[in-house]
């Protein structure tokens, strides 16, 4: 079964209804979003249940099991209680900016759907800036729990707000990093283009295997972009409270809890549109409907990841996280983004220029963890510095 | 194509006026800051319309914007810069309360 | 091809607003309300709250907004460049090697002012 | 016909949001509504077909340059609340000269005639203007990285705190 020809053939029944073109458009537009909004919000709902099943396993607990077959419909009872919930507004909080930061959290992280091919071409906007796209509407978040922030008037939601500033814009420059390299690779913005990239038997051509390194780094980068440990200390309870969000309660705080889970999804999807093929996989040209079981699974196996991460290591602490982003992922991903640009202006053969791109990414890779290794050992001979704050080493 | 040229540059040139407004007539330092990035903005706007009705096939007009976007990031990071260090100093960012260089 | 996927976008911007807007109405409309003001006061641990919440904070944090803003700047320059690559020359890569050269100064010299230290 | 009613559209939301962000009292709402007119501009550059630029709009203006405005607010005590008095001695003057202004130009707008022409953007419009940066606007290609780097080390100078 083909997706585009279903939606082909919906139009041209439209049409010859008689509707106008104009209409047939707007229709199409109106369903196409919707499809994605409610893909959107029933993948919420299933990855709350996911990921309290899996850190439950992780430390040995049973997890959700109460509601429905294996705890399945507890998500959905989690949100009728935060339905009915009474919705308390500081009385010293600015109230119009306070309802407004839920309101963007949910919006920024639906319009990131827009962009994600879920099979060859059958996605929401096929647009050629799609990267840009994911990084413009990623840094609406930031402005979002900023603004959260201010408008709780309450201090440590203030203080989260300035860690929402340190941690997710700078965390943004190593993803954008990444980001770069791939399109440098593929000379392609449109991740669809990206994703059909990739193709190969028994996923060979998946970007991962050319570019170990640059993986690495998104994936670190990650795991701050969305807040997890071992870098969540936008709401780290024991030390801020909640962080940005602590005077929300009910729905709007529901908003946020969404937007939180949710964006672990899009960085997932985003993982494995750059690195591991998208919907490529075995017959995934022949049977369209295929790419989406197959996308969907690498999905779901790197959320997984992302969750046991969560699940398995214990915070940072906030200058150790700030100088390991500036300090070694930073000038990472740019020797990483100069060496694959060099090597691939060679000119050799694309084999040879394949095996040589793995290897420069390992070369650094291990470099990098080398010189953090030689510095953490250096400074447990020497107490009076702070454990993980590289200095510059000297050349 | 339906839109006529001349609507673009008119909202610009509304967009580029409030914010001459906004540069001539607030007292805070941030707030003057704010209306010169809304005049940026309608530069911004005027360079594209043009680009697009003008010379469409020669990306010129468009790299133009993208420099336009760096002094205007340039220029905000060191303005406020400035105005947190006056602040620390100053207890102050109002501009007619800043004028050491009147006496 | 453009107003096709941009229309959508526009479309599902507007959706994606209201939706949250509609939700928040709805639950305004079922929900309880019985508010005090000790329960509308803001929260600190349990305990009184001391002072006004918008205190005063070091301009250190500042610094890590103000690197950001710039390296955000480079990579909208890289962006496209990095779509042309394939087309391009040696030459082109020489010209965006010493780009980021000189932004990676700026890096050293952050580093070096000790503006990359939380404090 | 329909890019015209949206065209209307964003332009007056924008200019209300303009509107708004000079006569906020409180800081942080203009700036808000600064976020509001750059949203608005990303929209009409998309209407204008140039959809690099609108997302650049969207990464740099709103990603970047708000964030930094909406930080420094929050930065300094005194900036948060309400303004006593926002406006100088000079705005009914300032009103003045902005109503001339805008009535100027767009008197001379309307006569002006403009040499339109109708042809389609190229497709690899992303591809020309990467091109662009380093063929034949390498210098200022250049000098921008220049520009940011000095902006950089003025901006640290000027924000760090000494007596550390």
């Amino acid at each position: 079964m083909d997706l585009r020809a279903l939606g082909e053939s919906f139009i041209a029944m439209l049409e010859n209804m008689g509707i106008p073109e104009g209409w047939v458009l707007l229709i199409n537009w109106v369903l196409g979003a919707l499809a994605v909004l409610v893909v959107a919000l029933l993948l919420a709902i299933f990855l709350i249940w996911y990921e309290r099943k899996i850190a439950g396993r992780v430390q040995d607990r049973l997890g959700p099991n109460r509601v429905g077959p294996w705890g399945l419909i507890q998500p959905f009872a989690d949100a009728l209680k935060l339905l009915t919930k009474e919705d308390i507004t500081p009385d010293k909080a600015d109230r119009i900016t306070y309802n407004l930061a839920p309101i963007i959290a949910v919006f920024h992280i639906l319009m990131l759907f827009l962009v994600i091919p879920f099979a060859d071409k059958v996605v929401g906007a096929n647009i050629n800036v799609g990267v840009l796209f994911l990084m413009a509407f990623g840094a609406l978040g930031t402005l979002a729990m900023l603004m959260a922030g201010w408008s709780s008037r309450n201090k440590y939601a203030l203080l989260g707000g300035f860690r929402v500033v340190a941690q997710l814009l700078s965390y943004e420059i190593p993803v954008g990093l990444a980001m770069l390299t791939v399109v440098m690779l593929r000379g392609s913005m449109n991740l669809n283009t990206i994703a059909q990239g990739q193709g190969g038997v028994f996923g060979l051509g998946w970007y991962v295997w050319i570019l170990p390194a640059v993986f690495v780094l998104y994936f670190v980068a990650a795991l701050a972009e969305g807040e997890r440990a071992p870098f969540d200390l936008l709401e780290a309870e024991s030390e801020i409270v909640a962080g940005y969000n602590i005077e929300y309660s009910a729905m709007k705080f529901a908003w946020f809890y969404l937007a939180f889970f949710l964006n672990t999804w899009v960085l997932s999807a985003v993982a494995v549109t750059l690195f591991f093929g998208g919907w490529q996989g075995p017959f995934a040209a022949q049977l369209p409907i295929l790419g989406v079981f197959y996308f969907f699974l690498k999905v779901f196996i790197m959320f997984f990841v992302f969750a046991w991460v969560r699940a398995t290591f214990p915070r940072l602490r906030i200058d150790q996280m700030m100088s390991f982003c500036w300090k070694a992922l930073v000038p990472m991903g740019l020797a990483l983004f100069l060496a694959v640009a060099i090597v691939l202006k060679l000119g050799l053969p694309s084999a040879a220029t394949n095996a040589l791109l793995f290897i420069v990414n390992v070369v650094i890779l291990f470099a990098t963890l080398k010189l953090l290794g030689n510095y953490t050992k250096d400074l447990s001979h020497n107490k009076n510095k702070r454990l993980f704050a590289p200095e510059l080493p000297r050349l | 194509m339906t839109v006529p040229l001349s609507w673009y540059l008119i909202f610009a040139t509304a967009l580029f006026s409030l914010g001459f407004f906004g540069v001539l007539s607030r007292r805070n330092a941030v707030a003057v800051l704010m209306g010169v990035e809304l005049m940026l903005n309608a530069v911004n706007v005027n360079l594209v319309a043009f680009w697009r009705y003008l010379t469409p096939t020669d990306l010129s007009g468009q790299i133009f914007v993208v420099f336009v976007f760096t002094v205007a990031a340039a220029e905000a990071a060191v303005g406020l810069a400035l105005m947190i260090s006056i602040y620390r100093t100053r207890k102050t960012i109002n501009i007619d309360e800043i004028n050491d260089l009147q006496h | 091809m453009l107003v096709q996927q941009y229309g959508l976008i526009g479309v599902f911007a507007v959706i994606a607003f209201l939706f949250p807007i509609v939700t928040l109405a709805f639950t305004w409309l079922i929900r309880p309300k019985r508010s005090n003001p000790l329960k509308n006061s803001t929260y600190e641990c349990g305990i009184e709250t001391v002072g006004d919440a918008w205190v005063q904070f070091r301009a250190q944090y500042y610094l890590f907004a103000l690197i950001f803003v710039v390296f955000d700047i480079e990579a909208i320059f890289l962006f496209p460049f990095a779509v042309a690559f394939n087309k391009i020359g040696l030459f082109a890569l020489v010209e965006a090697i010493i780009f980021v050269f000189i932004l990676l100064v700026g890096l050293i010299y952050a580093w070096k002012k000790n503006a990359l230290e939380w404090q | 016909m329909v890019g015209q009613i949206l065209f209307i559209f964003i332009a007056v939301v924008t200019l209300l949001m303009a509107l708004g962000v000079v006569v906020a009292r409180n800081l942080f709402h203009a700036a808000l509504f600064l976020i509001g007119v750059f949203f608005g501009i990303a929209a009409l550059f998309i209407l204008l077909e140039a959809e690099f630029l609108a997302m650049a709009q969207i990464i740099i203006y709103i990603g970047a340059i708000a964030t930094l405005i909406v930080f420094a607010i929050m930065l300094s005590k005194g900036m948060m609340g309400r303004e006593s008095g926002a406006y100088n001695k000079q705005w009914y003057f300032a009103g003045g000269a902005m109503v001339f202004f805008f009535g100027l130009v767009s008197w001379l707008l309307v006569k002006m005639p403009f040499k339109t022409i109708s042809a389609q953007v190229p497709n690899d419009a992303i591809q020309q203007i990467g091109s662009g940066f380093v063929g034949h606007y390498v210098v200022p290609f250049e000098v921008a990285s220049v520009l940011l780097l000095v902006a950089l080390v003025g901006a640290i100078m000027l924000a760090r705190e000494r007596n550390s």
